[in-house]
């Protein structure tokens, strides 16, 4: 390994539910910095290839390395487990996931959100995590709000505090699922400049989206998911301007 | 095993055989008696309250050593527990309202009524062996929802321990009750050899130490003076 | 006023071991409830087979038979073992069982398998993405427990914990059969003693009514704290 | 060792519980208890309904009383209503010459009236919090398609409110099998109370309450079966298609 | 009034929820076959003012002509009221209304789900509800789901299934809000498609919808309103294409 380790690689991994293989091997390597972009129709396994980073699902086959670190499996008769859940609990803490569905803890206020897991994870002294949810509410604009629960927020406000959350936690990297399609098209923009702001700054970042716009502007690879296999990767301008695949020409044609 | 303290469990109240005072102070026939024979026996007593539901069970887990409870000696019982000799054998009578129109308590008279006893007793045994295929049971938890339903009219005539009755019919306010026919203390499978105080079967020393001190008040006239403290003169 | 004749104090006493066994069988059967939930829905078969067995069992028994089963039994089965040593070896040793400890484990048991119904019902009624986003953050299930699973699953279960509590505060009243005097049984003797049954109810029933009332307003005030964040009163 | 197994063979040989006549009052007792809890369980559905309706109302006057109800019957023991409305009829002037006395002299009806008022306030309540819980978006749905407000409770309200209220009722159906035990106590003889009457006629404590604990037993299973048809009859769409 | 009444009109609808005003005086009268779309700023009051039409809200102000029938309203203690709750009752049969999130009936299958207020309300045979159910899950694609229930069903599968619901009732106008902004972009377009086709087919409809191309593509009027007022109005090349207005102008421009 390098002085700094890559972030997080992904080898060849596959992935079942009863009989249908829904991943059938994917890999993907995030440098520092990388902005990964994960794009493909319903059901094309985006989500499961994104649970399977942070281990919310088990994959059945192939290797995770986090920050250089090899995640360590062993077979069960449940199947494939990792071998130390104290070892994944530590990697979770490294990769920050932000949800479709926001999952904003709803009986805490979105500063208790902010502050939870680095006091209870990271074993933060109180005052500094609180000294950091300040400064990152502030930068996602939400200081005014820092006393509201998610469910008196707007759906752009609970991901844009989504988002504090998980970069209260110091990620590696961070993990993006259709963070704005469970919001208003009102609120969409909101959101995205966040993200815009944190790729600019060199965040390393996995996003599955739909927002061709903000592929297009802030991506360092697109990856195009078909039926549990990658069907293109590449940059943005060759992927999303220059589709090969016919399935991606039509994938991209304009719904209205 | 030696006791120096011997713990006797007891349901209360049973007027007069348990109850308390005004005051709350325990007493009664089984108490003076009970601790006359400590006494005697040079132990000390003490009385534990228990449901008679679960009497029998709390002797044989031993939460207390004895039961002086007004418990008719009989052969399911000694089956459970070990008896002490009778110290007391109390009659049983028929209870009714003044108008009922019978004197005498048989198949024929009783014949449609509805009797009330008090349910798992002696006289339930009895009722319930002579009387069901020519009188309705009704059996009841205390002699005092029995009152209640002589009064309701909903009984036409109840068998009773004959102190209970005459506590809570006889000298009761309301209306007029009457005794019907004899106190029936025969035959002995039903109405056993009277009342004894329960010992666990293995405490056999202990039955004896209570059957001694038992015969001894007999002898000395102590046992008369508490019987005429409870049952008087007037009986 | 209502004449009393002199049991007053005895049924103030009476309804203090109603409430104390009533409150610490309460403890016991949300703790027993709990890890029966989670037995329940744990991925572990051994677990969940014994967890389905106890709520089953224990729900089909009436109380009072488990009562005087576990009770009495329990202490006959010791005893049983005493008496051999006693025959046999002339060692005698004794063990009591206190007979309120007995009645708070008796109720405490029987209600845990009510209480582990509840809760199930209300652990699914969490929404699984915020428990999702508890892992994803690192915490440990330990921690996803108490400080997201716990405090969400209350809201859902307070109905009908407080249900369950009105049924066990009146289950109390069984405890007489091992030799507790509870409020009941002191109304019990009273009006056996008097001959007046009535006069004893009235009290009895408004003592009932009043920790209703206490309780009624303690969980309203849980299920307002636990209400928080969600929207809606 | 051997303590256990004469045990075994007094209880096997010596068999009083087991006798003809025992088992004629376990079947008595069975035949009431049955009859008590079925009667009072549906007596008690039917008017939970409208009590939980009225018990939902926006108007004070409507919805109070029913609380009211609901408070003293559910906050005090199920013993002392049942007690009150057999024993205490009594003490209502004129009631041997009225008409009612025919019925209330009997035990079997006082205490199906109490049983029944009790579970009724129960059910009441467990109604009233699934009513409370109707998705509002359902609600506007129905009143968009203009439903007038009876119809909207008919046919949205209360069916899906009912199958939301469907665990919980399962637990008061299991609840009021238990508490009618205490029927014994105004002379009914039920299961329990032919328990008891074995147990103090032979006494034998253990056998006699083991032998109705399975009968019990059984009648929960059922009851317990009963509601899992139930639920996987109505409850389905809340479940994945496939699963 | 004309052969053919107008099926509705509304006049100077006012609203206010506590201090604030939040419709400040709208109208709106929708011709046989129109299609009016309503656009607008989150919090412009476009929900309020549809429910307004069909009186789940309860305007302070203002005149309601359904199919040529004035809402007669009287005032009471709690504010204004309509007189007769059983004309609101039919009126809102002939008006249906699709929700942004569907409302279908939880415990009923979408077949039940749409022969409840037919038979129900308007008193349909039975046979015949049944016939015309399956004629419309037909045309919404959805005949093969007939049987299942709403939470077996895809978010556009419900809300197709809605929109089969409100045709059922034979409506004089079709009341949409946001009916696609709950739907991940995949299942958008399937929606938009089945409304397509009822523009086409002359339907009258009024459409709060964020969907800038649906609005052009088949809207006859479009209506933007801001603040609570109708900012600007008119057909749709002249409101999208050419916007006057500043706040138009901005509403209008890419977010990304
Ligand atoms: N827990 C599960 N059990 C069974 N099948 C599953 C499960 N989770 C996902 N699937 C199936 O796996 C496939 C891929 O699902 P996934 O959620 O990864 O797709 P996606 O690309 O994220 O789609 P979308 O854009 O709709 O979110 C789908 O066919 C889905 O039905
Ligand atoms: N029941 C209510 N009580 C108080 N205020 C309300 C209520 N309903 C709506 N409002 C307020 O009225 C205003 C208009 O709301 P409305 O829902 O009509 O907006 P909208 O244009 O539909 O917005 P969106 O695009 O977010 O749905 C908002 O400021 C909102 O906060
Ligand atoms: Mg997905
Ligand atoms: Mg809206």
């Amino acid at each position: 390994m390098a002085a700094t380790p890559t972030p997080l690689e992904v080898r060849n991994i596959k992935k079942r539910f009863g009989d249908t293989e829904v991943l059938k091997g994917l890999s993907l390597q995030a440098q520092k910095g990388d902005v990964i972009t994960l794009i493909g129709a319903s059901g094309s396994g985006k989500s499961t290839f994104l649970r399977c980073m942070n281990l919310l699902e088990q994959p059945d086959e192939g290797d995770l390395i986090v920050h250089g670190e090899p995640i360590r499996f062993k077979t069960t008769k449940h199947g494939r487990e990792p071998a130390d859940w104290k070892q994944v609990v530590q990697m979770r803490a490294k990769l920050s996931m932000v949800f479709q569905s926001f999952n904003l803890w709803a009986h805490m206020t979105l500063l208790e959100n902010i502050i939870e897991a680095p006091i209870h994870v990271l074993k933060k002294p109180k005052k500094e995590a609180l000294e950091q949810a300040h400064a990152l509410l502030d930068r996602v604009g939400l200081t005014a709000r820092a006393n509201a629960y998610p469910a008196q927020m707007s759906g752009g406000q609970q991901q844009r505090g989504a988002i504090a959350r998980a970069l209260a936690m110091d990620p590696e990297v961070m993990l993006f699922d259709e963070p704005t399609s469970a919001l208003d098209p009102e609120l969409v923009g909101d959101v995205l400049k966040v993200m815009h702001g944190l790729a600019e700054e060199g965040r390393t970042m996995v996003v599955v989206t739909h927002e061709m716009g903000f592929a297009r502007d802030v991506s360092s690879q697109v990856i195009y998911l078909h039926q549990g296999l990658v069907e293109e990767a590449g940059p943005p301008a060759q992927v999303l301007e220059n589709p090969q695949s016919p399935r991606l020409q039509q994938f991209l044609a304009p719904k209205y | 095993r030696d006791y120096d303290n011997v713990r006797i469990g007891v349901d209360v109240p049973y007027e007069p055989m348990e109850f308390r005072t005004a005051e709350g102070e325990l007493t009664g026939f089984d108490i003076d008696l009970g601790n006359e024979l400590c006494d005697r026996m040079g132990v000390t007593c003490e009385w534990v309250e228990q449901e008679w539901d679960g009497i029998i069970p709390g002797l044989m887990s031993r939460n207390y050593d004895a039961i002086m409870s007004s418990m008719t000696i009989n052969d399911e019982r000694r089956e459970q527990v070990l008896f002490s000799d009778p110290y007391i054998t109390m009659p049983s009578a028929w209870f009714a309202a003044s108008d009922l129109g019978i004197s005498e308590a048989t198949e024929e008279t009783l014949e449609g009524m509805t009797i009330g006893v008090q349910r798992g007793t002696l006289q339930d045994n009895y009722v319930t062996d002579n009387f069901s295929d020519v009188a309705e049971i009704s059996r009841y938890s205390t002699a005092d929802d029995m009152v209640l339903d002589m009064e309701a009219e909903r009984l036409d005539i109840v068998f009773l321990d004959f102190p209970i009755g005459q506590s809570t019919l006889l000298e009761s306010e309301e209306a007029e009750y009457v005794v019907i026919g004899e106190r029936i203390s025969e035959p002995k499978e039903y109405f056993g050899d009277g009342f004894g105080i329960a010992f666990r079967q293995r405490d056999e020393a202990l039955a004896e130490k209570f059957n001694e001190a038992l015969a001894e008040v007999q002898e000395d006239g102590t046992y008369d003076e508490i019987y005429n403290r409870y049952f008087g003169e007037a009986e | 006023m209502i004449d009393l004749q002199g049991y007053g104090p005895r049924l103030i006493e009476g309804a203090g071991v109603t409430v104390q066994l009533a409150v610490l069988s309460l403890i016991l059967a949300i703790i027993l409830g709990l890890l029966t939930a989670s037995a329940k829905m744990s991925r572990n078969w051994f677990l969940r087979r014994t967890a389905t067995v106890y709520t089953t069992l224990i729900r089909g028994v009436p109380d009072l038979v488990l009562m005087m089963l576990l009770f009495f039994g329990g202490q006959i089965g010791v005893n049983a073992i005493s008496d051999m040593l006693y025959y046999s070896y002339d060692i005698d040793i004794y063990i009591n069982f206190n007979a309120f400890a007995a009645g708070v484990l008796t109720i405490g048991f029987i209600f845990g398998a009510y209480m582990g119904e509840t809760f199930r019902g209300a652990f699914m009624a969490v929404d699984n993405g915020q428990i999702e986003a508890g892992k994803a953050y690192g915490m440990s299930s330990g921690l996803v427990f108490r400080r997201i699973r716990f405090p969400q699953m209350m809201r859902h279960a307070l109905p009908g914990l407080s249900n369950n509590w009105m049924v066990l505060l009146k289950t109390t009243a069984l405890v007489s059969v091992i030799g507790l005097t509870d409020m009941v049984r002191v109304a019990a003797e009273a009006s056996r003693a008097t001959h007046e049954p009535f006069t004893f109810l009235l009290p009895v029933a408004v003592a009932y009514l009043l920790i209703a009332s206490v309780s009624e307003w303690i969980f309203a005030r849980l299920q307002k704290h636990y209400d928080i964040g969600f929207g809606g009163q | 060792m051997l303590d256990i197994s004469t045990w075994f063979n007094d209880l096997l040989a010596g068999n009083t519980i087991f006798t003809a006549d025992t088992l004629g009052y376990y079947w008595e007792g069975l035949v009431t208890t049955t009859q008590l809890v079925f009667l009072s369980l549906v007596a008690g559905l039917i008017l939970a309904v409208p009590l939980a309706i009225m018990r939902s109302s926006k108007h004070k006057w409507i919805s109070l009383p029913v609380y009211l109800y609901t408070y003293v019957f559910r906050g005090t023991p199920l013993l002392i209503q049942l007690y009150i409305i057999y024993y205490g009829v009594v003490f209502v002037d004129g009631i041997q010459e009225s008409f009612l006395w025919p019925v209330l002299r009997e035990a079997f009806y006082p205490a199906l009236i109490a049983f029944t008022l009790n579970t009724a306030a129960y059910t009441t309540e467990i109604f009233r919090g699934a009513i409370k819980s109707t998705a509002q978006g359902e609600i506007e749905a129905a009143r968009a398609y203009g439903m007038s407000q009876n119809l909207m409770m008919r046919r949205i309200i209360l069916p899906s409110a009912f199958r939301r209220a469907l665990p919980a009722y399962g637990n008061e159906v299991i609840f009021m099998l238990h508490a009618s035990a205490i029927a014994s106590v105004v002379t009914l003889m039920d299961l329990t109370g032919a328990a008891r009457f074995v147990y103090a006629r032979y006494y034998a404590p253990f056998e006699a309450f083991l032998f109705v604990a399975a009968i019990y037993l059984c009648l929960t299973f059922a009851i317990l079966f009963f509601f899992r048809y139930l639920e996987k009859k109505l409850l389905a769409h809340l479940r994945p298609q496939d699963a």
